[in-house]
């Protein structure tokens, strides 16, 4: 649909899908590079206010990327985050954005190719949404 | 810390990595846009920024320009971060004023298009968060000069030994009643066929006799806290029923006592009594009791064959399980591997046929110590002839994709030892592809063809009892193409060796989580990193050693066990290590003591602490926190951070990838 | 339990007496099946090697309709059973297969989605009315029968996938230990019958099938799941035994066959006239063996 | 037929990576994933009667050689009993391949006239009725030289005696619609 390259950021847990990144990386399994990864140590580490800002700053999708549940280096960081993003999308759907923009995953050490798998799949998925509605307002 | 803002002054690096991320990314104009942006004081890119030419350009640079910010764009932190951050470190910079921008696993390598314009977004984003990185003061705490071993095979046993050597008192762990592992079940040992006893058996005496190896036989560890330099593991030691300190391993009691149990070390081929030790060299040669076969257990009192008959009264039905705290500076990982169950693959018949066993079944049918002395004898059958099936489970993504590495040498082994026992007996060797890649594999290869060994290329279908012709009758038939002919093949034999795949233990997830250990796809524990960091783990202070890592021979076992003790005495003979500076860290200022900090880290780093003049506020045990953020995106004030993490840096790193002010 | 039903080309032609069995056994449980209205051929062995389209199209035209009839779809035959659920699989992991697909159903003014749930009659008798419920129905124990239960090629690799070991199955030895029977093991009890080949190649298909009597050994009959291999076992033991210069007559019975016999249903009911191989022999030999079983010897012959 | 591409298309259909098979999925690889341990051929109760076995069979289809594939007339023998595909360690779709390596012989000059004449038959009969008709099937079938039909005459008599096959052929109600259904695959995939 009219060449929309949808913007996606990404947040993953340093231990499990920024190593799956990177194992994606050494692997040469190639996908889109519509996504700019930040790391940060744990997924139980991202503040909402990182997610809010995102859409502000015109991201059509957010992904936040952890270990599998029960494998937290942190024990249990990752559900944290889970709880989190349940309430964060109540909220993001009060401000009118589809809940395919939050994307929650839990992607291990050894899943590169689910990584690159989940690129894919997202990028495809917001061709089909179109851009975030905040888009417009934030690049105008 | 008061830092003027207009004085800083950033450093950025663009790699090549050869033309590992030139080859896609154009570093010249990356380099160029990076130069553009304030408080960029010089960009530069180089061939290889790790090498020692590329080191000296940072130093320099830091030295003649005075920056005090360095940004790398290059390959993943998590490969050369410790590098730069000794580089920045020797060029008078503080460790933590370094931030690395990963171009080439998350960009060239994964992008056609478009990885120039990533890189560029990328490197400006590291800028950005470079801009508010502040010097960190990482602690240093002492290490307890001990280690946990984990597994008592010829990995745990080779590891404890030398750091036992080395002086350092070492606590090895070992789940079964002896140490000695699957080595002490193998008879002789490719390709130099020495006998695996001969040079196993003086190391388990060595472990038991060495004053710096406290040695738990039948023990398992059940809790690890704390952080490298400081674990407190748990162990809980089963109830022997035999008091070690009084029993002299006579056997008078495993002689009277009159039950009789599967033994677990013959696979099942023997018997071994209610009180027993697995196999005569078992270290300690002390006995235990089984508690599912012991009458004097099941029927409270009656029998007791062994009370009456051991002179040093050893035997101590009294006995309870007993729980242990030790502290170490680091852990080995050796808990070793399962052999798979080959009767998944019904098709072959095991557990269907007597006469179909496993690799390990027929290791102990050849040991002298074993069910029939060394005879390979089955059902009172000496076999005339053997097919040896080999990658049984290996090499077959519906079990296990990985190769084992192993049975193609332990097959030939197998041929030898047929050929040499009995006389005149035919072996066919079922394989797909002879692996022989160690050294002085290819010549054991060479050898076994000039013994009149068959080998026949073909993974078989089939191990059936169904006779199609009169030489079939009686026989166990295998099935297969012979693929170097093109021909379906039936081959009428005796007996049938299975090479099952050697797999993770069935409980590698549990002991994984307990000592917050990642795994690989294949299901063993995770290495750090597959070249540089072989036994080293995601956890610091633990490291893995032998199959627990992976299929693996004797010497590549013994090889990562001698890595581990050197790896571990290099830590705990500094003396003391390095916390990671990047903890949590509380503002007083904001904190209203809610205490919700307190609840939700599972550390226990956070504490409320009030002087009484006023309201508690939230303090944090550095040495306990693991910098995991938790906290501090719960803290309803904001009043906690993260170094290194900080707010204002992730959001400065957003804001200048999406190109938009936020 | 109701179920839309599949009766499928040689159930309801060349093995009728499959057909007439499954539905008089199958009341008799109280199970109800509604035939699928304007069903199709399943395209059988053949649609393969024509076309790789029509041998998805055919059998998911029958999936569409099962779909509309919001029910699911339980068949009998296990070549029938393996083609839809090879269709269910194909569709559901390929986009551009199931595109094409509903391109042709289109022609016929259907749509599959892949919502219809795949039975096969063994899982449904197994697990939805359960063997208790059975044993319960059993008037003449099978005491005086060696049974060779014959589970078929596509069955194991297809049917037993869904709810049995595929590569050592043992549902149909547990079906026939509930009818009483003394179920016989044989090594090619998973092997495949032949299918068309008895009649397209006729020396290979004719090996095949004498291979497979011959494992059976010295079973009083054999038990099949699917028409075709009951066709195959039934219509070719003269051409076997050629092939292998011996003689067969091994009566080849379908399972809700000797179901209905174990629970007392009327031979005409289950169709036993028309099995090509005769099986009163059988009813001899279940009267002598309740004779054995229950001392007094006075178990009725057959009718 | 055309070339190799268009008439293997489908004839497998590869997996996501990161997919595992399991059992219940038996939707299998493209045949360059092959290693040639033979298990496929091991496992086949028709390989002794073709020129290659199955496992040879995928082996051309790597080195390109479709045609001599296609010659040798595999394909034909295959039951489609998937006991090769379930088992197959590299998870290769054999089964599909070798339909695939069926369709394309049957459209080649060397096909047994026998087979080819067996398989319109079937397609012809189901093509008009929807459903399968035995006594159409084998007349078509034998139509060039109706002398042998004493092949099956044995069998043949004695499905109709016991009432199990009729002269007269099956009604359904979307005969015309099931046609039209064959002729759009034909014209789909290019086919006469």
């Amino acid at each position: 649909m009219n060449g929309f390259e949808p913007q996606i950021v990404a947040f993953t847990c340093n231990w499990c899908s920024y190593a799956a990144a990177d194992l994606a990386g050494t692997s040469r399994i190639h996908y889109p590079s519509n996504v700019r990864i930040i790391r940060v140590m744990c997924s139980g580490m991202i503040d909402p206010i990182y997610v809010l800002r995102s859409f502000e700053a015109g991201f059509d999708g957010v992904l936040l990327a952890g270990c599998h549940i029960g494998d937290c280096h942190y024990i249990s960081g990752n559900k944290r985050a889970e709880e989190r993003t349940a309430k964060l999308r109540r909220l993001l759907h009060i401000l009118g954005l589809e809940d395919e923009r939050l994307k929650l995953e839990w992607i291990s050490a050894a899943e590169g190719g689910r990584f690159a798998e989940t690129i894919k799949g997202y990028v495809d998925q917001l061709k089909q949404l179109g851009p975030s509605p905040f888009r417009k307002e934030a690049t105008a | 810390m008061a830092e003027d803002k207009n004085d800083v002054k950033i450093g950025v690096y663009v790699c090549h990595c050869g033309s590992n991320i030139a080859g896609t990314v154009d570093v010249e104009q990356v380099t160029a846009s990076a130069q553009e942006r304030g408080s960029v004081a010089v960009a530069r890119n180089y061939k290889f920024m790790c090498s020692e030419p590329g080191q000296a350009l940072i130093k320099q640079d830091i030295e003649e320009l005075g920056l005090n910010r360095v940004v790398v764009a290059a390959c993943s932190p998590r490969m050369h971060e410790p590098t730069f951050r000794r580089v920045v470190e020797e060029g008078g910079l503080n460790p933590y004023q370094l931030h690395i921008c990963n171009i080439r696993e998350q960009c060239s390598w994964v992008h056609k298009d478009g990885a120039t314009d990533k890189a560029e977004a990328l490197i400006s984003a590291a800028i950005s968060r470079a801009y508010y990185l502040e010097p960190l003061e990482s602690r240093e705490v002492p290490v307890a000069p001990a280690v946990l071993v984990v597994g008592g095979g010829i990995a745990g046993i080779q590891a404890a030994l030398k750091v036992a050597d080395a002086g350092r008192k070492v606590y090895l762990v070992e789940r079964e009643p002896s140490i000695g592992g699957h080595m002490s079940q193998i008879d002789k040992t490719f390709p130099t066929l020495d006998c695996s006893a001969c040079i196993l058996t003086p190391r388990m005496a060595a472990v038991k006799s060495h004053p710096n190896i406290e040695l738990m036989t039948y023990s398992e560890v059940v809790d690890v806290q704390g952080y490298v330099g400081n674990f407190k593991a748990t162990i809980r030691r089963k109830p022997r029923y035999v008091d070690e300190s009084l029993c002299t391993g006579c056997g008078i009691c495993q002689e009277k006592c009159p039950w009789k149990a599967e033994s677990e070390f013959d696979c099942g081929l023997g018997q071994r009594k209610a009180i027993y030790t697995p196999f005569p060299q078992a270290v300690p040669n002390v006995p235990v009791i089984d508690p599912e076969h012991c009458v004097y257990i099941l029927k409270d009192g009656k029998c007791g064959a062994c009370l009456k008959f051991c002179e040093r009264g050893a035997v101590d039905f009294s006995q309870t399980e007993k729980i242990v705290d030790v502290e170490v500076g680091a852990i080995i990982m050796a808990t070793g591997y399962d052999l798979m169950d080959p009767s998944e693959i019904a098709r072959l018949g095991y557990g269907k046929f007597p006469n179909v066993i496993t690799s390990l079944q027929f290791e102990r049918l050849c040991n002298a110590t074993g069910p029939t002395g060394g005879h390979i004898v089955l059902n009172g059958q000496e076999p005339k002839s053997v097919g040896i099936i080999h990658c049984v489970g290996s090499r077959d993504r519906k079990y296990h994709s990985y190769c084992s590495r192993v049975c193609c040498m332990y097959a030939l082994k197998f041929a030898h030892l047929i050929k040499e026992k009995i006389e005149d007996a035919s072996v066919y060797q079922f394989y797909i592809d002879m692996r022989c890649y160690g050294k002085g594999f290819e010549e054991f290869f060479q050898r076994e063809g000039s013994e009149g060994v068959t080998f026949i290329r073909g993974k078989p279908a089939q191990v059936t009892d169904l006779a199609l012709s009169e030489e079939e009758q009686g026989k166990l038939v295998v099935v297969c193409e012979n693929t170097l002919m093109g021909r379906q093949l039936r081959v009428p034999v005796d007996m049938v060796v299975l090479c099952p795949a050697m797999e993770a233990r069935s409980d590698a997830r549990d002991v994984a989580r307990l000592f917050n250990l990642t795994q690989s796809a294949d299901g063993f524990l995770q290495e750090r990193h597959a070249k540089l960091e072989p036994v080293a783990t995601a956890n610091d202070g633990v490291f893995v050693i032998g199959c627990a890592q992976g299929p693996k021979d004797i010497p590549d076992t013994v090889a990562q066990a001698l890595a581990g003790a050197a790896e571990t005495l290099s830590l705990i003979d500094r003396g003391s290590v390095e916390l990671q500076a990047a903890t949590a860290t509380v503002d007083e200022t904001l904190c209203q003591g809610c205490g919700r900090c307190e609840e939700i880290c599972v550390f226990h780093a956070p504490t409320l602490s009030s002087d009484g003049t006023m309201i508690p506020v939230s303090s944090i045990n550095e040495a306990l926190c693991k910098g995991c953020g938790v906290c501090a995106v719960t803290c309803p004030t904001g009043a906690i951070s993260i170094r290194h993490f900080t707010r204002q840096q992730i959001l400065a790193e957003l804001e200048a990838l999406s190109g938009v002010p936020v | 339990m109701k179920y839309a039903y599949y009766p499928g080309c040689s159930a309801s032609g060349t093995s009728k007496e499959c057909e007439e069995s499954l539905q008089a056994t199958m009341r008799h449980l109280g199970v109800e099946l509604t035939q699928l209205e304007d069903w199709n051929c399943c395209g059988a062995a053949m649609a393969t090697g024509v076309s790789y389209l029509l041998s998805l199209a055919l059998p998911a035209r029958n999936l569409a309709l099962a779909e509309r009839a919001e029910s699911d779809l339980v068949t009998g035959c296990s070549r029938c059973y393996m083609n839809l659920i090879r269709a269910v699989h194909y569709t559901e992991n390929n986009a551009s297969v199931r595109e094409k697909v509903n391109v042709l159903l289109a022609e016929t003014g259907v749509q599959y989605s892949g919502k219809a749930r795949l039975r096969h009659i063994l899982d449904v008798i197994i697990n939805d009315v359960g063997l208790d419920a059975v044993a319960e129905k059993v008037k003449r124990p099978l005491g005086g029968l060696r049974v060779a239960p014959y589970y078929g090629c596509c069955q194991g690799m297809w049917t037993y996938a869904q709810f049995d070991s595929v590569e050592d199955p043992h549902c149909f030895d547990e079906l026939l230990g509930t009818l009483g029977a003394q179920v016989v093991d044989y090594p090619l009890k998973t092997a495949c019958c032949g299918g068309t080949l008895s009649m397209s190649k006729r020396s290979v298909g004719a090996k095949l099938i004498g291979d497979l009597l011959a494992a059976a050994g010295d079973a009083d009959c054999i038990v099949t799941a699917c028409p075709l291999c009951m066709f195959n076992l039934n219509s070719f033991q003269k051409e076997a035994g050629r092939a292998r210069s011996t003689h067969f007559d091994i009566p080849i019975l379908f399972l809700t066959q000797i179901m209905g016999m174990a629970f007392g249903l009327p031979e005409k009911a289950l169709g036993l006239q028309r099995n090509t191989v005769p099986v009163d022999s059988l009813y001899r030999k279940m009267a002598v063996g309740a004779a054995v079983s229950s001392g007094a010897g006075s178990a009725s012959g057959p009718g | 037929m055309g070339a190799q591409p268009k008439t293997l298309e489908g004839a497998w259909t590869p997996q996501a990576p990161g997919h595992t098979p399991s059992s219940t999925d038996l939707v299998g690889n493209d045949f360059s994933l092959c290693y040639q341990c033979g298990l496929c051929t091991g496992s086949c109760r028709t390989a002794y009667a073709m020129k290659y076995t199955p496992r040879q069979v995928m082996n051309l289809l790597q080195l390109g050689l479709v045609k001599e594939a296609v010659a040798s007339g595999a394909g034909l023998l295959c039951t489609a009993c998937y006991s090769c595909t379930f088992r197959c360690p590299r998870g290769v779709a054999v089964t599909d391949l070798m339909a695939a390596i069926q369709r394309l012989s049957l459209a080649e000059k060397h096909a047994d006239p026998h087979i080819r004449r067996w398989y319109q038959a079937f397609t012809d009969t189901v093509a008009r009725h929807g459903r399968f008709h035995e006594v159409e099937f084998l007349v078509r079938y034998y139509a060039p030289n109706p002398f042998r039909l004493r092949e099956q005459v044995s069998v043949g008599l004695t499905l109709l005696r016991k009432g199990k096959i009729t002269l007269r052929p099956p009604k359904m109600r979307s005969q015309k619609a099931i046609a039209a259904m064959f002729r759009k695959a034909a014209q789909i995939e290019g086919r006469p």
